[in-house]
């Protein structure tokens, strides 16, 4: 517990500063991975909340995301106003459907494989229905417009490499910092222990509905804010990009494999599943066999999971934690 | 003695036909420890469900310091005043001993310093101070028992229902505990326990509830009990006189 | 209208009854392993592969493509099981989910890698057949298809019902740790399992290829439908799996007809939705006490 | 190999130019890069592919023809829409002075924003998507139409193709795919079906789930309007599907025309269907089967990619090649800022696909690019409009499925 906790921060500390100090030196294509690698560390923090906090295994975060970056994009692009305002009315909303997801599955009793499989029938009920919305765009999408050369990356949250590579840097400070403080927080308390068992946590008094539905409402706004910064870094926003199950799987991917549950999992988890997506591409690219990518990152998941069952961050605690033994 | 501290009023419940509890009525007084016994199958853990507010009865009423609670979730029974304790222990297990023993103070203080506070003394009063820090996985069975029991007692209850606590325990490691339950009765908390050990009720509790086929069939102390014609029939046998 | 609505409706029965036979294979797995099988719909698309090329290079008819399918995905799904899955079974399930992710995206591959991307379309004078009954004019694949699965479902509930491998399977579904206690060979069951639910898959697979065009990337669709079949069904229920599989196959036949074709999906999912709050655990499910 | 008598040709005049100047003669200094982005794997593998060799293909031809030494640089987009931005990044890192891509939409404008900050300029090969150019992107060039363009010169085939027939069509039914392509056809379908004034009625629009793989509701719904053309937009999987159907329900409308989309002109399509395909018209842009230099580009592609179609997909991938060895041989350097004031300047007259010279407007878009109409014949497609390339003539009506 202790080396866990020592080591998150030193390392986190260490990576966050490291990236931030070392910004001007990155060259584009770094920066753009790292870029990915810092966002969906994000929204592995989300999903860690509802998913390794609270112990719901959701499979359509990517609606959260969707609304969140529908909701910046047709606020600035639809009526002109600030992407801020687009946040500030795209979290709750999407806060509210995840606070939805949460009260159905808690007032339903549906668990486990049902609760995903809940969270993915309501996630691909409304990709559908976006696809079918003309207000939305349809499946025709969003497209952003270019920016004006005068463009304010604060104002319009929007901008070159370096502002993306900035926010996504931010948001994984911030969700980690946010994840580390819950995780000692008194809700963090009441999320793990209904998450170990919720029939025990209720008998000594824990409301598990209140904080079910809490942990789902504060990961969907999580997820939205992810989106809307997804959103504007694609410059265009499709229902199929933004709600797909694709998305959805590429989220939760990390922080299991990171290591569910604990603060700097899913952190560790974007760090090697973003460019692995990454290397494999290129490795089917040299190898000119076209299904090598696929193969390739299928394999290391397997391999990773196989070999480290607890995830990645534990892992390396367990590591440190042998060597500091030996000396 | 003023209005009794919980009521169950008529208390039925079925699963399928057969009915656990059959119009079950017992009053508990303000403090001192009463032990429910009765033969396997004869509604003892279904009765604490129904108290706890984990199991609706199919008819009936539980008041509690006068208020009706029948049908309240868990959670809300808990924060009322009653606090339980499983048959089969439930520890969380991504939790230390000490932070077990939070969630319970989590109902009355929002802030984790006073529930660790709460929490250590928890701990010490039932003998785990030491092994605050352990992770729950490598707690003995007694251990284990005790952290059940402290979890409980950090939710400040008024009321302790404590299912076989005992059960498992070798007889040193139960009157340890019975000890323990003696101090916290004094304290002034109201303990019913289920147990099956008579040994344990005989020294432990001050009155004595048993149960038969969901129905209350003798109450008193437990000199009484152990002599009452229907209970040595249904439930301890041939030999009365036998010391369990 | 009510002859082209009856037409309808008799195709979405028939296709429905193919997605009962994918739904069987993913909840034998469930119901034996407690295994959420992620990679299903993979497992379809490689029976759809063997379709297609028993058609056009041995020029096999899809009934018998099945089995060769049914054969060979059996002995998949068993080594899988043995080789890899069974050391999965004790971790937690969004692990598990994680390894059939990666199973999933290693099936895609191969496809990918070794049949290219193109469209693999079951040509001939069959796939534009049609046979009359009565009033109905029903596709000749698609009744074929239909037919064969349901064999194979039938086939697969006398096994479970009367051999005593699969009564000892069905003991295993019910009782885990109790069936070990009476000795049965757990592990060995779970293969067994493994193999039947992944032969369902690939003979489901091999009917559909002359109905479907055979790609890499179908499998998560299939997944998909397979599970919105059985837990509208009841995930570990061969019964529920059949009637969810016609039942979703009515409902997108007739949320077409009725309502607007692209929202077809959508009221599957809506279906899923509705038997999830309103009874959990599926319309066949056991009710979790 | 291309024949002497194209020498005059576009290729071969861009080879004898880059033996006028050695600054970038193949021999005196190392190849330029040029970066492809395609989605090579993934669900979009199949196009991604057939664009790859079309890409080959071009840069094959430029170095036969003696052109300026490229050496081109490959990143597969693996169909997801964020990697667009990264693969530009990458291939710029690898020292590409110039891109091509990234075939949909998504992917382009991802991969616009990067070239925008790295000011390195990318020819658009294929995506339809109006926005595109529409974003004010500096630095990207489209060589293929937007779906507002290529549905006025589609709809314009499809006028003259019905104007004089008899029985004339008065009714019309359309099959969409709810797709961000399609939605984008339909889009500029309805808009330009008026602006044109077509004397046929559209009855009925149906939508139908881009992933749906059974279209039987679909085709009967639009079989009981009675309309007596279909208009379909597409993508080839469910042009399949929507032929099957019809032969199985005996429907038999005048025409199935076909505004621009995939399918019909693709090989699966003919193979799949064999001769039911026949008679399936679609409005596409294509290559100019008059043009004997294309016709040898067309036998040679065939030659070195057994089993695969020279198509559009192919057909503007190899002639992105071109406009880049264009641009550098005028550019007469590896800087992506003068290749992107080359391009600016494109002008070439001789090119593959049907249309006008290659020329960019100042919003990058090339406003010259021809349609043709496009018939199934005999399980191949056979250009039967506009005049001055058909090389046949339109079959009207289709012959009824039952009587092949």
């Amino acid at each position: 517990m202790q080396v866990d906790r020592r080591l998150g921060w030193i390392a986190g500390a260490a990576l966050f500063a490291g990236c931030a100090i070392a910004a001007p030196w990155l060259d584009g294509f770094t920066m753009s991975l790292l870029t990915l690698v810092f966002l969906f560390a994000w929204f592995g923090q989300a999903s860690n909340l509802a998913m390794g906090f609270t112990g719901q295994l959701s499979l359509g975060h990517a609606l959260f995301a969707g609304l969140g970056g529908y909701a910046v994009v047709i606020i600035t692009t639809r009526y002109g106003l600030s992407p801020w305002f687009g946040l500030l009315i795209g979290m709750p909303i999407a806060a509210a459907a995840g606070a939805a997801i949460g009260w159905l599955a808690f007032r339903f009793g549906v668990r486990d494989v049902y609760f995903a499989l809940l969270a993915i029938a309501v996630a691909e009920m409304m990709r559908v229905i976006f696809s079918n919305w003309n207000f939305v765009g349809g499946t025709g999408g969003i497209f952003l417009p270019a920016l004006s050369p005068t463009n304010e990356p604060l104002r319009t949250l929007r901008g070159g490499a370096l502002f993306y590579y900035a926010a996504a840097l931010f948001l994984a400070t911030a969700g980690t910092a946010l994840l580390a403080w819950l995780r000692g927080a008194r809700i963090g308390y009441l999320w793990r222990a209904l998450r170990d068992d919720e029939a025990a946590a209720r008998a000594l008094g824990v409301r598990a509905p209140l904080h079910k539905i809490l942990a789902c409402a504060i990961s969907a706004a999580m997820t939205a804010l992810g989106g809307a910064l997804y959103a504007h870094l694609n410059g265009v926003i499709f229902p199929d990009s933004m709600m797909g199950m694709a998305l959805s799987i590429q989220i939760i991917i990390g922080p299991i494999l990171g290591g569910l549950g604990t603060v700097f999992g899913p952190l560790v988890g974007a760090l090697v599943v973003v460019p692995l997506g990454e290397i494999s591409g290129t490795l089917g690219q040299s190898l000119g066999i076209s299904g090598m990518n696929s193969i390739g990152y299928g394999l290391a998941l397997i391999l990773l999971i196989g070999l480290l069952p607890g995830g990645l961050w534990p892992a390396i605690v367990a590591g440190v934690q042998s060597l500091w033994r030996r000396r | 003695m003023s209005a009794p501290l919980l009521q169950l009023l008529g208390i039925s419940r079925r699963f399928g036909g057969v009915a656990a509890l059959d119009g079950l009525d017992l009053d508990l007084p303000q403090g001192g420890i009463t032990a429910l016994v009765g033969p396997n199958g004869a509604g003892k853990t279904t009765c604490f469900s129904i108290i706890a507010g984990a199991l609706s009865p199919t008819s009936g009423q539980v008041k509690f310091a006068g208020e009706t609670i029948t049908g309240l979730p868990p959670e809300s029974v808990c924060r009322r005043g009653i606090a339980r304790t499983f048959q089969v222990v439930r520890p969380m297990r991504d939790l230390s001993v000490l932070e077990n023993a939070m969630i319970g103070a989590f109902g009355w203080t929002r802030h984790v310093a006073t529930a660790r506070l709460a929490a250590a003394d928890a701990l010490a009063m039932v003998g785990l101070t030491a092994k605050a820090n352990a992770a729950v996985g490598h707690l003995t069975l007694p251990d284990r028992k005790m952290l059940e029991l402290a979890r409980a007692l950090s939710t400040r209850p008024r009321l302790l229902l404590l299912d076989e606590v005992m059960a498992g325990l070798r007889p040193t490691e139960a009157d340890a505990v019975v000890a323990v339950l003696r101090r916290l009765a004094a304290g002034g908390l109201t303990i019913l326990l289920v147990e099956h050990v008579m040994r344990i009720v005989m020294q432990a509790a001050t009155r004595v509830v048993v149960l038969h086929h969901g129905a209350l069939i003798a109450d008193g102390t437990p000199a009484q009990v152990v002599q009452d014609p229907r209970v040595i029939e249904s439930y301890l046998g041939a030999s009365p006189t036998d010391p369990p | 209208m009510l002859l082209s609505w009856l037409n309808i409706l008799a195709g979405g029965v028939l296709i429905g009854i193919v997605y009962a036979l994918i739904g069987s294979g993913l909840t034998i797995m469930f119901g034996v392993m407690r295994v959420v099988n992620f990679a299903h719909g993979e497992m379809v698309v490689a029976g759809m592969y063997m379709g297609y090329f028993a058609h056009s290079l041995l020029g096999l008819p899809a009934p018998l493509a099945a089995i060769i399918a049914a054969v060979v995905m059996f002995a998949f799904g068993y080594l899988l099981q043995r080789l890899l899955v069974e050391k999965f079974m004790a971790r937690p399930q969004h692990i598990q989910f994680i390894l059939f992710i990666g199973i999933a995206l290693v099936i895609t591959g191969l496809h990918l890698a070794i049949f290219g991307p193109d469209a693999h379309a079951v040509d001939g004078p069959i796939t534009f057949a049609t046979i009359s009954l009565g009033p109905l004019s029903l596709d000749l694949v698609r009744v074929q298809a239909a037919g064969g699965a349901a064999v194979l479902i039938l086939s697969l509930v006398l096994f479970l019902r009367l051999a005593p491998l699969g009564q000892a399977m069905r003991a295993a579904a019910d009782n885990r740790t109790g069936s070990l206690v009476i000795g049965l060979n757990v592990p060995r069951i779970c293969a067994l399992a493994s193999g039947i639910g992944a032969a369902c898959a690939g003979a489901a697979g091999a009917l559909i290829s002359p109905v479907f065009d055979t790609e890499p990337y179908l499998g998560l669709e299939f997944t998909l439908i397979a599970f919105v079949t059985v837990i509208v069904g009841g995930l570990g229920s061969l019964a529920g799996a059949l009637v969810g599989g016609v039942l979703i196959g009515l409902a997108e036949a007739s949320a077409a007809l009725a309502i607007d074709p692209q929202l077809k999906t959508a009221f599957s999912y809506g279906l899923l939705l509705l038997v999830l709050l309103l009874r959990p655990r599926g319309l066949f499910g056991a009710d979790a006490g | 190999m291309i024949s002497h008598n194209a020498g005059r040709r576009a290729i071969l005049a861009a080879g004898a130019a880059s033996l006028a100047l050695p600054a970038i003669g193949r021999a005196q200094s190392a190849p330029v890069k040029v970066g492809v982005l395609l989605p090579t794997s993934g669900i979009l593998a199949y196009s991604g592919q057939v664009a790859a060799r079309g890409i080959q293909l071009g840069a094959a031809l430029g170095r036969g023809a003696g052109g300026p030494a490229i050496e081109i640089v490959n990143y597969d987009t693996q169909s997801k829409p964020d990697t667009g931005r990264l693969g530009v990044e990458s291939l710029v890192r690898d020292g590409c002075s110039v891109l091509i891509g990234a075939w949909d939409s998504a992917a382009t404008i991802s991969a616009a924003q990067a070239c925008e900050a790295a000011k390195v300029p990318i020819v658009v090969n294929i995506a339809s998507a109006p926005q595109i150019t529409e974003q004010g992107f500096t630095q990207l060039f489209r060589n293929f139409t937007p779906a507002g363009v290529l549905i006025r010169a589609a709809v314009q085939r499809i006028k003259e193709a019905t104007d004089s027939r008899s029985p004339r069509p008065a009714t019309a039914v359309v099959l969409y795919a709810n797709d961000t392509f399609g939605n984008a056809i339909l889009g500029a379908l309805d808009k330009i079906w008026a602006q044109l004034e077509v004397p046929i009625k559209i009855l009925d629009r149906i939508g139908y789930d881009e992933k749906a793989r059974d279209l039987s509701v679909e085709v009967a719904k639009a079989r009981a309007t009675g309309a007596d053309i279909l208009l379909p937009i597409t993508r080839v999987n469910d042009a399949i599907s929507i032929v099957r159907e019809m032969v199985k329900q005996k429907w038999n409308p005048q025409a199935i025309m076909s505004p621009g989309s995939p399918g019909p002109y693709e090989k699966s399509f003919t193979d799949a269907l064999g001769k039911y395909a026949d008679d399936y018209m679609v409005s596409v842009p294509w290559y100019d089967p008059r043009n004997p230099t294309t016709r040898a580009l067309v036998a040679r592609f065939e030659r070195e990619n057994p089993g695969q179609r020279f198509e559009l997909n192919a057909g503007f991938s190899c002639e992105a090649v071109q406009i880049v060895l264009d641009a550098l041989i005028r550019a007469r350097s590896a800087d992506p800022a003068a290749i992107h004031a080359a391009l600016r300047t494109t002008n070439i007259a001789d090119h593959p696909m049907y249309g006008g010279p290659i020329q960019f407007d100042a919003k990058g878009q090339n406003n010259n690019i021809g349609c043709v109409l496009l018939q199934d014949r005999d399980g191949a497609p056979l250009v039967v409009g506009p005049a001055e390339v058909a090389m046949g003539e339109v079959r009207y009506p289709l012959v009824p499925f039952d009587k092949r």
